[in-house]
């Protein structure tokens, strides 16, 4: 058995398995709860029932291959993974991408966030108990399901663009999805949050429970809304701004104590600072000319030279980062992917320590923990 | 017709009627929780979906019932069984209905109207822990008994505010017998308000409500069978027909409940400023009462399913702090103030 | 014939109709139990230890909580019954109810300050 | 409820067997759960000798009398399980031959 | 009447028996569930509805609760409860007391009884509203004393089951 | 550039090399001076939040740069008598380690290389704790021991697979490892 | 005897085998199993533009004793195998899989040393669902054949073949 059982001194505990086939674990995660009565004194962590030999099946294929692989790690934001890796190769081959590919690219990560945040807040209010919600935010995703869906024929795994830009303009009536879609979508996180938020029991079941400092949250390489939560900001859209993001004005909300509700809030208003960066976004593509390049030139066996790379992008989730290695031949010699939630849900246990059975189900889904690329 | 004979065609009637309820609300929760979600809801059994219950029924009826290894044989059946019979049996004391004359022989509607009244009801309603505890414990499963464990304690905690709300209304009417209870609601309070319980004990309402949603298991209060934290509860080992008695058994107490409500609260088969009977038929007049009656608990029933789709649920140590900090204080402040005001009354 | 015959008829009747729905499903419905079918579920895993450890003692708490006021409510109710009654000769049961409900607040008082009904 | 041929002496009856009972449950289990309930049930049987008493007898303090003994029986239970649950975190057992520390 | 009388006097002894001499303890706790549903209709037939309905409430909503939430703290259901330790010879003993008991016991409310002599039962005997007005009239300072007591029980009991020992 | 100046000058003699590839800095110090440096690097520059750990296995880069320089030498060999003196050969593994300043926005990426035959590295779980489970997973896939972790498991692989991975002698499919398929054995938690 | 009405193809037997087949398929409860992607699109399907609760698959119940049908969505892994497949034993008859993607169906892009091709190697597939993931159309379509394989089902027929063979081997002793 883990630490975890060393650590707790006393003979009074129960153990309670939760996952991986438990409703509120995703499918595949497993935490052992030791609980003495109803209080946590600690959590073991089983992970892996979705490694599924990512970054090995990497190496095996080559640059343009691997895309749709990535596609499979955050398969809530398949877009924002795209783009990381397709960047990260980029920036290994030393390509500078067309701005219109950029701006399409840009629009479409940020449709991929609100779509993220929405299974976040639609699943954190199902575990809650608070199941409509969940059903109004998904009607909404669908909308931007199809908008994906009309882009490049895939719902979820979308795997867009290539490397060195991306293969298709936006279609032409964009413009009327997107306005339709952004009512919708007001109107929805409106209701959700006249539901949820000064929902009296909503407060008492997440404000204050598992919160985390700053310090701890950065030793544990915590990243994205769950380390905004706690008051530090860090986005790397701002920070390190890649892409076209240091034109676009928009806000990076923080919490204060990094518990449930700070990450719940965080996400709720990144969905519309999202909204805002697409109004710029959109507004900056329609100056451009129909006929600018969408793909820098590149060749079509793509070969970087040799060397290794390290790149991170701000995902729905965090810093999500792909070290790639490259021997010079077709394929990648090594690819590592830093998932975001990877080192969120390390430090689930020191947590979850001490708060109720109930609790523990309410930080895990609020950490948004995607077994797929937790696992790889 | 003798008395034998009313007696027992009342019994089935009301228990083949509350099957009927508890059948027809899975339908209702399932539509009406598609309805408050943008969805359709089983549509394809039957007309509107109507027959769903019946297929649900079905399948249960024909699903494979076992016991698993650990579990204890005798409990494990006897927990469902326990738990449907006191659902069935707390309506026993409750009127559907004022009264219907046929052949000039008058008959209450009401299976046995008892001087103790809602004391039975009080009291019936204390075993259903036994449904909870021997399921859980008989199930040998961790979910289940801390379902079980959860599930006693939250009914424990809320009988409490539930017979201090029925206390108050005990020294309000001076009877425990509920169809006296109903009757006294007849008429006018204060000139201008309907006669009902609901206007004598607002506060006691308030308890009562919140402590019936905790009696029935209801979110915000279904910590016992919290499906996110502990799969299902205290009848996550049940399949089959011995879980199809534990969720009838709800919907019945769902409709016990809301009659109880009914009764005692909203002037039971009384409509405001109209007094039936001298309109009606004597057969006619006990039917529109019984429609009456069974229309007011429709709402309630109702308004169970919308609060269920609407808010989230409480943490185990929030519902005991709300029973014991909140509506035990408040409950008994409700009796003193009661107490206060007929004593200044009188 | 007294009410509460017919309320055993009625119970009765329940527990009749609900042993026959039991025996018929039982009839009808597969059984094929197999030793993996029968073993305890636990989210798919084996079991790690059994189920039945301690458990926390603030159910036993609570439970003794409600005894307790159950019994404050159950000897309150013969004289809530005739309450008016009472009333009418002065104010002297309204006293005595009081301090009745008042002594066991205080025990409700002690129970909240020793956490006893929350967490452990 | 109209009198019929059972009369006080039944009730006598039945509850001296049941009282039996209990004594025996007392005497012979060793769970001290079980002596808990062997108790109860001697309770009770006093419980319905004080009612027949009140009924045939015409006199309602029977009754109150009852009230007052579930009253006494609550408080015995709540005390003496606590007392229970405390011998057991200390002998992690529940047999009442175990429970002979005063002894020394 | 009398069927009423027999089946549940029969429910109650068989019920008792059970709790006695089962080897499993929640289905012992059961039979006790028994008995004091039977007791409850005893009492309906005794003219006491509200001490019936009384029983029902504590003795099986409550104590009976408490007695089982205690079982679930303590013992597992795989765990047999031991066979009486005590040998032939004390059970013989006990059994010989017990019924010596219950004669000298039987035979003393016998004699109670006749003493007191058998009395009409008024109009209405046994309404709970008649037991009210007895309750306050001649048992006010008891129902007092009895809140002392459950304040007493409750501090003891929170403060025993909170401590080690 | 300023950071590759401010790190030569901190680690100065631990420095092994310092390199920049596709606009990426990449130290390379000693394996048993990992601590140290790292922990010099966070308290003295400010790279106090770890990204990642990542461990490769170049062992196959090595066999094919070798195969081409045979090619290479092969082929100029006749004409070149004088050979070119060998390069001592590089460890298998290298262990990556990937840092931030969060408040310059600044990355420095520190490069350990570990050999085949000793492969045992000091952890760094008590400088960041969430180095916890990229180091879990490194021993995982590469082998890598980390002395002085916690809880140094597999994370995720299930406990008895054999093999690891992430290694360059290790098939993509697998050599036929199959989880016992019917059922976990009934170890030691199972209770009857 | 009554028995005899129920052996062969007496009408009370396929009366009530339809009955009960009516049933079945008009409550197919889910155990949602959605590990990976296509777990989302099973979200979607049961959420309101799909909405699988029309075909009365609602109340996803994650306890196997009261679902009939186990959708397994998403990616099974090796370290996944003996959970899913004790969870499958779990569950009470009768019993029904539906395999959702490419992954369930024949471990779709990942064939790697970690994941299981094809969840049917393990346990037995009543529906496959194709595509990475399956729109979920694709599921509904999945319950629509599964709902034509429960009609040609005979419940009663294996019992009432076995309680007649019961009473006849009882009478030959």
């Amino acid at each position: 058995m883990g630490p975890v059982k060393q650590r707790i001194a006393s003979e009074d505990y129960v153990t309670i398995n939760v996952g991986p086939s438990h409703p509120a674990m995703h499918g595949t995660l497993r935490a052992i709860a030791y609980v003495s009565g109803e209080t946590v004194l600690g959590t073991d962590l089983e992970i892996g029932y979705l490694h599924r030999g990512v970054e090995k099946l990497g190496e095996n294929l080559t640059y343009h291959q691997f895309i749709p692989i990535t596609d499979r790690l955050n398969y809530c934001s398949a877009i924002a993974n795209n783009v990381a890796y397709e960047m990260a190769v980029e920036k290994l081959m030393g390509v500078e991408v067309p701005v219109k590919a950029q701006l399409i690219r840009i629009i479409m990560t940020e449709l991929s966030r609100i779509a993220d945040h929405i299974v976040l807040v639609g699943i954190l209010g199902v575990d809650l108990g608070a199941f409509t919600p969940f059903f109004y935010l998904f009607i909404q995703r669908e909308e931007i399901y199809e908008i994906f869906e009309w882009y490049n024929g895939a719902r979820l795994t979308n795997t867009f663009g290539r490397i060195g830009g991306v293969e298709s303009d936006l279609p032409e009536d964009f413009e009327t999805r997107w306005h339709e879609l952004k009512k919708g979508l007001e109107k929805a996180i409106d209701e959700t949050d006249k539901l949820l938020t000064h929902n009296r029991i909503w407060m008492d079941r997440t404000i204050g429970v598992t919160p985390i400092s700053a310090e701890d949250a950065l030793s544990w390489g915590f990243t994205g809304p769950c380390l905004r939560a706690c008051g530090v900001k860090r986005d790397l859209r701002k920070d390190e701004p890649y892409s076209l993001y240091s034109q676009f004005d928009f806000d990076v909300p923080t919490g204060k104590h990094g518990d449930v509700f700070d990450r719940y809030m965080i996400r709720m208003i990144e969905m519309q600072e999202s909204m805002k960066i697409i109004d710029q976004a959109f507004d900056l593509y329609k100056q451009l000319g129909p006929n600018e390049p969408l793909m820098a030139k590149v060749p079509k066996i793509i070969k970087p030279p040799e060397g290794e790379v390290y790149h991170a992008i701000e995902s729905p989730n965090g810093e999500l980062g792909f070290y790639i290695k490259s021997d010079g031949t077709d394929k990648p010699y090594r690819i590592k992917i830093r998932p975001p939630c990877y080192m969120i849900f390390q430090a689930f246990d020191e947590l979850i320590q001490g708060e109720m059975i109930s609790d523990l189900i309410a930080c895990l889904s609020s950490l948004n923990i995607i077994a797929g690329e937790l696992d790889r | 017709m003798n008395e034998w004979t009313i007696a027992i065609i009342k019994v089935v009637f009301i228990w083949s009627w509350t099957l009927l309820i508890a059948t027809i609300m899975t339908w209702v929760e399932r539509r009406g929780s598609a309805l408050i979600q943008d969805r359709l809801g089983p549509n394809i059994a039957g007309p509107f979906g109507l027959f769903q219950p019946l297929a649900d029924g079905i399948k249960l009826f024909t699903k494979e019932e076992f016991a698993p290894k650990h579990a204890h044989k005798i409990l494990f059946t006897l927990g469902p069984v326990l738990f449907a019979i006191q659902a069935f049996s707390a309506y026993a004391v409750i009127p559907f209905g004022d009264k219907i004359v046929i052949n000039a022989k008058e008959i209450v509607l009401q299976v046995a109207d008892v001087n103790i009244g809602f004391l039975f009801v009080l009291a019936v309603g204390s075993l259903a822990v036994y449904g909870f505890v021997v399921g859980g414990w008989g199930s040998n499963n961790k979910y289940s008994l801390l379902g079980g464990l959860r599930a006693t304690a939250q009914l424990l905690s809320y009988e409490v505010p539930l017979g201090l709300a029925m206390l108050a209304v005990c020294m309000t009417y001076g009877s425990f017998s509920l169809r006296e209870i109903s009757l006294d609601q007849a008429g006018t309070f204060l000139g201008f308000l309907p006669n009902w319980g609901i206007f004598k004990q607002p506060l006691g309402f308030l308890v009562f409500i919140v402590a019936a949603y905790a009696e029935a298991n209801r979110v915000p209060f279904d910590l016992p069978e919290a499906e996110s934290e502990l799969v299902a509860g205290y009848h996550t080992e049940y399949g089959g027909m011995r879980l199809g008695l534990y969720l009838f058994g709800e919907y019945v107490n769902l409709y016990t409940l809301s009659a109880l409500m009914v009764t005692i609260y909203f002037g039971a088969w009384h409509i405001p400023y109209v007094d039936m009977s001298s309109y009606l038929g004597p057969l006619a007049y006990g039917i529109v009462s019984f429609l009456v009656f069974f229309l007011k608990c429709a709402f309630f029933l109702w308004l169970f399913v919308w609060v269920r789709w609407t808010i989230p649920r409480f943490r185990f140590d929030q519902l005991m702090g709300l029973g014991w900090k909140s509506l035990i204080p408040l409950g008994l402040l409700n009796l003193f103030v009661t107490a206060f005001l007929i004593q200044i009354t009188v | 014939m007294n009410g509460f015959e017919t309320i055993f008829l009625y119970v009765g009747m329940s527990f009749l109709a609900i042993s026959a729905m039991l025996i018929i499903s039982a009839l009808l419905g597969p059984l094929r139990p197999e030793p993996k079918k029968l073993e305890t579920y636990e989210c798919g895993v084996p079991l790690l230890d059994p189920a039945h450890k301690r458990f926390s003692l603030r159910y036993y708490v609570v439970a003794v909580l409600f005894l307790i006021f159950d019994i404050e409510t159950i000897l309150l109710y013969p004289v809530a019954i005739r309450y008016q009654v009472f009333a009418r000769q002065g104010w002297a049961i309204f006293f005595e109810v009081f301090i009745f409900v008042a002594i066991l607040l205080v025990g409700l008082f002690y129970a909240i300050i020793k956490r006893g009904i929350e967490r452990e | 409820m109209d009198i019929t041929t059972v009369t006080l002496n039944h009730y006598i009856a039945l509850s001296v067997l049941l009282f039996g009972l209990g004594t025996l449950g007392v005497l012979v289990r060793r769970n001290t759960l079980l002596i808990f309930m062997s108790i109860e049930l001697m309770m009770n049987a006093v419980n319905l000798m004080l009612v027949a008493f009140s009924h045939y007898k015409a006199d309602l303090s029977g009754q109150v009398m009852v009230l007052f003994i579930y009253a006494v029986a609550a408080g015995e239970v709540a005390v003496g399980l606590a007392i229970l649950i405390a011998l057991f975190r200390h002998l992690k057992n529940v047999d009442i031959n175990n429970f002979n520390i005063m002894k020394g | 009447m009398d069927w009423y009388f027999w089946i549940f006097a029969v429910m109650a002894l068989g019920g008792g028996l059970f709790t006695i001499t089962y080897k499993d303890i929640l289905p012992c706790a059961m039979g006790l569930l028994t008995v004091f549903i039977a007791m409850a209709a005893l009492y309906l037939h005794l003219n006491a509805p509200l001490v019936a309905v009384f029983q029902v409430t504590i003795y099986a909503g409550a104590i009976l609760v408490l007695v089982l939430f205690v079982v679930m703290l303590l013992m597992s259901p795989g765990e047999k409860i031991k066979k009486s330790q005590v040998n032939c010879s004390n059970r013989f003993m006990g059994a010989v007391l017990t019924v010596g008991l219950m004669i000298f016991l039987g035979i003393g409310t016998k004699g109670l009884s006749d003493m007191i002599g058998a009395k009409e039962l008024p109009e209405k005997f046994g309404n709970p509203g008649q037991l009210g007005i007895v309750l306050v009239q001649k048992f006010i300072l008891h129902f007092e004393v009895v809140s002392v007591l459950l304040l007493a029980a409750l501090v003891g009991a929170i403060y025993l089951a909170k401590k080690r020992i | 550039m300023a950071l590759k100046d401010s790190v030569s000058r901190l680690l100065q003699n631990d420095l092994i090399a310092l390199e920049e590839s596709a606009g990426c800095i990449f130290a390379e110090v000693p394996k048993d001076k990992i601590v140290s440096c790292l922990s010099s690097l966070r308290d003295e520059l400010g790279f106090n939040f770890l990204s990642d750990i990542v461990g490769v296995d170049n062992s196959a880069l090595y066999e094919a740069k070798a195969k081409k320089a045979k090619k290479k030498k092969d082929k100029e060999g006749e004409e070149n008598e004088t050979p070119e003196p060998e390069r001592p050969a590089l460890p298998r593994f290298e262990v990556i380690y990937l840092l931030l300043n969060p408040d310059t926005n600044e990355r420095l990426q520190v490069r350990i290389r570990v050999p085949e035959d000793d492969l045992k590295v000091q952890s760094i779980t008590s400088l960041w704790k969430g180095a916890n489970w990229p180091e879990r997973e490194c021993f995982d896939m590469f082998g890598i021991r980390f002395e002085g972790h916690p809880y140094l498991r597999r994370l995720l692989m299930w406990d008895e697979f054999p093999a690891h991975p992430l290694r360059k002698d290790y098939p993509l499919e697998g050599m036929g490892e199959e989880r016992h398929l019917i059922y976990e054995p009934e170890g030691e938690g199972h209770w009857t | 005897m009554a028995i005899e009405a129920y052996s062969g193809d007496g009408w009370l037997l396929t009366k009530l085998e339809q009955l009960i087949n009516w049933g079945r398929k008009r409550s197919p409860w889910p155990l949602p199993y959605g590990t990976a992607c296509c777990g989302i699109e099973m979200m979607a399907a049961l959420a309101s533009g799909y909405d699988m609760a029309r075909f009365g698959a609602e109340r996803p119940s994650f306890s196997p004793r009261q679902a009939d049908v186990l959708i397994e969505a998403g990616t099974i892994t090796k370290k996944m195998v003996p959970i899913l497949k004790r969870i499958y034993d779990q569950m009470a008859e009768p019993k029904w899989v539906i395999a959702m993607g490419a992954c369930a169906c024949s471990g779709g892009v990942f064939r790697t040393y970690s994941t299981l091709q094809g969840i049917d190697k393990v346990i037995p597939v009543d529906v496959y669902v194709p595509g990475c993931p399956p729109r979920p159309e694709g599921l509904l379509y999945a319950l629509l054949k599964l709902i034509e394989k429960i009609e040609k089902d005979h419940p009663l027929h294996k019992k009432a073949v076995l309680l007649k063979g019961e009473l006849q081997h009882g009478t030959q002793r």
